[in-house]
């Protein structure tokens, strides 16, 4: 027998009703549900259920999100260090700076989450472990940690507890977090100081990002061109930006994941890409000014700023995107058109993408219950 | 002859799906009436325990309408009355006659298909009713016993419905061929419509046995394609279509026996399926069967489910097969947790999902009967109207009748749920959506019909 | 032009009359559980507010503005002060005389509209929108747009709080919070949705 | 409501606490949220409203038996219109800047629930010093909630209270910043929601009917 399973064996009376432990119920079936997946029989028909899970649900997310994470950590030492150091001392270097923020995210969410759940008698969701990583990496690596902290537990209890936890919330919990510090704390969320760690090697106003460039009079392609955002660049990359935002490649690569084995939905992520595509281009030709990001075309709105990142793990969030598929459609559509919109003509928020799907989130319900109305329309009564 | 479009069905290749040809068993020592799980019936007992039964004598009657009534399947002494929840009467056990060949039976007289021609559509009712075969056949949304003697806009017979542990159509067709035509005719009689389907695969059997020609449409080859609900949704043209009805194929062949020759059909093609002792194949043996007597002995850790493994229900092994139902399926149903469950590649794990390696696999998979996960909250995902047969979206009716509001739901199409139980197979939330809907129906239903 | 349209985003997006002046609150709480008599209480507050947005810019620009009585003769009376109680008393008449005319020509509208316009006369969005536009010195083609703006931001606002309370029947809302509580907690949330559209530039 | 058994003082005390307006009757939250920014505006705020609730209760109770139903409303609208044009005229006088911060929000008084709610439910049918009492306490209890809001938010927002900075500059050289967010209307609604919250989870208060 394996031993762990002893060990809990062993524990298991305490954490039962009545043992002295059972208040915390919740923390101990999560720590155990997590070794061991529980198979209880089925009591009803059907009798046979499908092997997934949320916990591989949401295991996947994760693994889509690992290399996001993992360049996001490497990124952040090649910008300290320029690019002039090994890969392992660039890795290491930002993996000193990510990490903390991390851990912070996962333990301070963690603690808001277990206290509900024990509170309130739930279970500890597998929902949390996407939004304590997703959270980090939509953040600048010069956050201060207790920020985080607080970003963080704004997002686990405005917005998701309050309304009875992980399915049961509006807004994506992440974002929600992520919102609250953009709007509390402008300071360490934008501007162009907050993208690369203070080196003493970088000149820290070379730390802006691509969508803070043009104003300046000529082309706006060129200009960010000029500014050291090439297209690979932002494709790939090895740029300044939010931790995970900046590599549209392997976010994209993530989003591709997630569509093949169906745990996020590829209406929602085409649907994105269409949005951003149609309106960048409808743009281009519609008189305006030429140096802002007004008229950048397709390829720069798809590849910079953290659009990737947003429609391929936020926007795909199932609880707070519409439930049917023509809802995920538009509202996929419509995240598109509000991102490109907001860099148009919104100076003050360049970086619309989150704000967009917030916006979406809130009115996820109102496209369901359009497409519910059409969709109950189009049957054959039967009442 | 026409092909249904393909609708949404379970595509994943699955074990011990049975094979071959029906083997006889020999005569088991008890058969028993089992009225089935139709939720509405109300039952009034016609005998005692101890007292001599023919085939044919009443057992049971509807109170609803006492001209209802359910025939004995067998010959001998009543047993045992076995009741559930409420004392509503389960089976009705009768320990048959020792001597199979002067097992008392009653005769009704037969009706020849033109007699059946030149009676009104009410006098076949009544003779239905008392000969025991109006409980067999139900009628949509409810799936409840005909209540009212009007004609059926439709009947829908089909031959199959997709699963692949349910008998193959051609094995109980075989030497019963008039019989069926009998039973069409009488449907014809009740029905302005009368449907058949077979699945494609069933086709070329049924060919060899001359019915090719009955089957007016043709399903797709998996579940739930050939359910008589999915299959009134694919073709319905106006709302007076849906108070269709719908007969096992296996009960209309018995309709048309008893009616064509005045005697009880007591023999029915069942499918063992699943990890049993004995072949998973099919075997012939008396309606009513002990399902021990049908699967052989069980194994620790196993469990059998009676009626599809997507409908039926879990049965232990002195329980009898009820009315109408001819499939016993074995499954394992170990109860112990998986190590690191969720992290697992899963190269032999069944899945609609493609989150496990088995979906690269080409071989078939096993099933079992554990949960495989912790109930959640839904998550919203979609995955279950990916899977519903007749389109509906049941996350929303189900959160929709969790506030007990019955409108929405029904606006919805909640009365067009079969209850495949797709979408409870596939929810990662391990919500069971099939039940919650299927409660939600059961609450119209007393709203509406028994106010 | 552009700046009327520039306006009238302004008045549904950026300074929502409910998200982020907090005005008709009481209503968007209490109608709000209804899709439909949301829909409907939103199509009422535009029609009213498109239509008292200019007739009380009428008159305080004709009677109650200092110097604006110099048409009778009277150019050195000020009678702004006068103005809560004349708006008061326009919004309460206009209300109910586009209740009697369209009940007199238009049936059907009116058992759309109808039972929700008595509610309007005390909606504080109506009389704040009055208010604004006297602060804000709209001209009348201003006033107009700014009133129909303040009642499509208002509808959005409670059309989508009326969707978003049909899908949280699902939520399970701790008991203290409940109701009026979580209410709040989503207008919070939908303002800071709302502010993506804040420092927007046509 | 029935005030049958209730002392003058209970009359007075419930609107602040058990029955608090804002919290209890869902009532007058309208202008309950746009001046919380500061404190000061929030305190000048609640004392208009305090004010009016108090007169227009005191006179609508004085005119009770004068008033005929079916023109009650007008009646009562005229009268706290009046006084809230009286309030809007000594505001400009004596607190010019306090009054251009207040902004519209001092007229919106008149379609405050609260005012024209206590009238219709308590004036109308009581003497005038117990109306008084009530509509004091009401607009009392008002005031509570609004300066609570305010408490919270400028504190938190700005790290001001009545506009002194409270923050140590030590804190802000730390790395401690002002929550934005508290400024915005956002701000307003989840200090309101949980404000509510803490009142619900706190004994003896009766909670809301859903």
């Amino acid at each position: 027998m394996n031993p762990l399973r002893k060990v809990f064996e062993k524990t298991d009376p305490y954490f039962k009703p009545p043992g002295q432990l059972s208040r915390f119920k919740g923390i101990y079936t999560a720590t155990r549900t997590f070794f061991f997946l529980p198979s209880k029989v089925t009591g009803m028909a059907p009798h046979v259920r499908d092997h997934i899970d949320l916990k591989r649900f949401m295991s996947f997310v994760i693994l889509a999100l690992l290399p996001v994470t993992l360049f996001g950590m490497f990124n952040v030492g090649y910008q300290y260090h320029n690019g002039a150091a090994g890969v392992f001392e660039m890795f290491y270097t930002g993996a000193r700076h990510v990490l903390p923020i991390i851990v912070v995210s996962y333990g301070v969410g963690f603690f808001w989450e277990i206290l509900f759940a024990t509170l309130r008698g739930h279970e500890v969701t597998e929902g949390f472990l996407v939004t304590g990583l997703l959270l980090p990496l939509t953040l600048p690596p010069t956050i201060p940690l207790w920020q985080v902290a607080l970003g963080i537990s704004f997002g686990v209890v405005m917005g998701k507890e309050v309304f009875g936890g992980t399915g049961r919330n509006l807004l994506n919990p992440a974002l929600t977090a992520r919102a609250f510090l953009f709007f509390s704390y402008p300071v360490s969320m934008s501007g162009n100081g907050v993208w690369r760690l203070p080196s003493p090697t970088v000149d820290a106003v070379g730390g802006a990002t691509a969508l803070s460039v043009g104003g300046t009079g000529g082309r706006i392609q060129e200009m960010v061109v000029d500014a050291g955002f090439s297209l690979e660049r932002l494709f790939f990359g090895l740029h300044p930006g939010s931790i995970g935002e900046t590599s549209a490649f392997l976010c994209f690569l993530g989003a591709l994941f997630l569509m093949v084995t169906r745990v996020a939905s590829f209406r929602i992520i085409i649907g994105g890409i269409v949005g951003v595509v149609v309106t960048a281009w409808g743009f281009l030709y519609l008189p305006g000014p030429t140096d802002t990001w007004f008229s950048a075309g397709p390829l720069f709105h798809l590849f910079s700023g953290g659009f990737a990142l947003g429609i391929s793990f936020m926007a795909t969030d199932p609880v707070s995107a519409p439930g049917t598929d023509s809802g995920r459609w538009i509202y996929g559509f419509l995240i598109g058109f509000f991102t490109v919109l907001l860099r148009a003509v919104n100076p003050a928020y360049v970086e619309g993408v989150m704000l967009s799907i917030l916006f979406m989130n809130i009115f996820a319900p109102l496209i369901d219950h359009i497409s519910l109305k059409i969709t109950a329309g189009r049957r054959i009564p039967n009442v | 002859m026409k092909p249904l479009k393909p609708g949404k069905t379970f595509q994943s290749k699955i074990n011990g799906v049975p094979q071959g040809q029906a083997t006889l068993l020999e005569r088991p020592k008890t058969v028993a009436l089992v009225p089935g799980a139709s939720p509405f019936v109300k039952l009034k007992l016609l005998v005692g325990e101890n007292d001599t039964v023919s085939v044919g004598t009443p057992l049971l009657q509807d109170k609803r309408d006492p001209k209802v009534l359910f025939l004995s399947p067998g010959g001998g002494r009543v047993a045992a009355i076995r009741r559930g929840a409420r004392r509503v009467v389960q089976e009705v056990v009768i320990d048959l006659a020792d001597d199979g060949a002067h097992e008392p039976a009653l005769s009704f007289a037969p009706i020849s298909p033109k007699a059946l021609k030149a009676m009104s559509r009410m006098e076949v009712v009544n003779v239905l009713k008392l000969r025991g075969i109006w409980p067999l056949i139900r009628q949509f949304p409810f799936m409840d016993i005909p209540q009212e003697s009007n004609g059926f806009p439709m009947a829908v017979v089909s031959l199959h419905s997709g699963e692949r542990f349910n008998p193959v159509p051609s094995l109980f067709l075989k030497d019963q061929q008039a019989a069926f035509l009998h039973g069409l005719t009488v449907l014809q009689n009740l029905a302005d419509r009368v449907v058949v389907t077979a699945p494609r695969s069933a086709m070329a059997p049924l060919k060899a046995l001359g019915l090719a020609e009955q089957v007016t449409h043709v399903v797709q080859d998996a579940y739930p394609a050939g359910d008589p609900g999915v299959i009134l949704y694919q073709i319905r043209k106006s709302a007076a279509e849906n108070a269709s009805c719908t007969m096992d194929p296996q009960e209309l062949i018995a309709m048309g026996h008893l009616l064509s020759t005045g005697n009880v059909q007591c023999r029915r093609i069942y499918a063992v399926s699943g990890t049993p002792t004995r072949p998973a194949s099919h075997y012939q043996t008396r309606t009513g069967t002990p399902v021990s007597h049908l699967v052989g002995p069980l194994k620790q850790g196993k469990g059998i489910v009676t009626g599809g493994v997507f409908t039926g229900t879990i049965t232990s092994g002195d329980a009898h097969m009820g009315m109408g139902i001819t499939t016993a399926t074995v499954l394992d149903g170990v109860d112990t947790d998986a190590f690191f469950g969720f992290a697992w590649p899963g190269r032999r794990l069944l899945s609609e999902s493609r989150t496990f390696l088995s979906c690269l696999e080409s071989g078939s998979l096993g099933m079992d009967v554990t949960l495989h996960g912790e109930e959640r909250a839904c998550i919203n995902c979609g995955w279950c109207d990916k899977k519903c047969p007749v389109d509906l979206l049941p996350q929303f009716i189900m959160k929709a009748a969790s506030t007990g509001e019955m409108e929405e739901p029904l606006a919805l199409g909640l009365l067009d749920c079969t209850g495949c139980g797709l979408c409870t197979f596939v929810c990662p939330s391990k919500i069971d959506l099939a039940g919650i809907l299927a409660l939600s129906k059961q609450t119209c239903y007393r709203e509406r019909v028994m106010p | 032009m552009t700046d009327l349209l520039s306006l009238f985003i302004n008045s549904v997006f950026i300074g929502n009359i409910l998200l982020s002046y907090f005005l008709g609150m009481c209503s968007f709480i209490a109608v709000s559980n209804n899709i439909e008599t949301s829909v409907g209480l939103g199509f009422a507050v535009i029609f009213v507010l498109t239509i008292t947005a200019p007739a009380n810019w009428a008159i305080y620009h004709y009677l109650l503005a200092p110097g604006a009585l110099s048409w009778a003769g009277l150019g050195h009376l000020d009678l702004s002060f006068l103005k809560y109680i004349t708006f008061i008393a326009v919004i309460a008449a206009i209300v109910q005389a586009v209740e009697m005319i369209i009940d007199r020509y238009s049936p059907v509208l009116y058992s759309a509209l109808g039972v929700f316009l008595p509610l309007i006369a005390v909606n504080c969005a109506i009389l704040g929108t009055a208010l604004f536009m006297v602060e804000r010195e709209y001209t009348l083609m201003e006033s107009i747009v700014f009133g129909a703006g303040s009642g499509t931001g208002w509808m959005l606002a409670i059309v989508a709080m009326a969707t978003i309370k049909k899908k949280m029947r699902y939520a399970d809302v701790p008991d203290g919070l409940d109701g009026f509580g979580i209410t709040m907690i989503v207008g919070g949330l939908m303002a800071m949705a709302f502010m993506m559209f804040s420092g927007i530039t046509l | 409501m029935s005030n049958g058994n209730l002392t003058l003082k209970e009359t007075f005390f419930r609107g602040i606490w058990k029955e608090n307006p804002v919290a209890y009757q869902v009532l007058g939250i309208c202008s309950a949220l746009a001046v919380t920014v500061q404190m000061k505006t929030a305190i000048v705020m609640g004392i208009a409203l305090t004010l009016v609730t108090g007169a227009s209760n005191l006179i609508i109770s004085l005119l009770r038996k004068q008033i005929p139903p079916t023109i009650r409303i007008i009646v009562e609208l005229t009268v706290i219109a009046s006084l809230v044009i009286v309030i809007d005229q000594v505001l400009q006088a004596f607190l010019y800047d306090i009054s251009k911060q207040l902004s519209v929000f001092v007229g919106l008084i008149i379609t405050n629930c609260i005012v024209l709610g206590r009238a219709e439910a308590f004036a109308l049918a009581n003497p005038p010093l117990p109306s008084l009492l009530d509509g004091l306490g009401n607009g009392l209890g008002y005031s509570l909630v609004l300066v609570a809001v305010a408490v919270v938010r400028e504190l938190l927002g700005s790290g001001k209270l009545m506009g002194i900075a409270v923050v140590p500059q030590v804190w802000l050289e730390a790395g401690y910043a002002h929550m934005g967010l508290m400024t915005l209307a956002p701000g307003a609604f989840f200090i309101i929601g949980l404000l509510v919250w803490l009142k619900n989870s706190l004994p003896g208060a009766s909670h809301e009917q859903k």
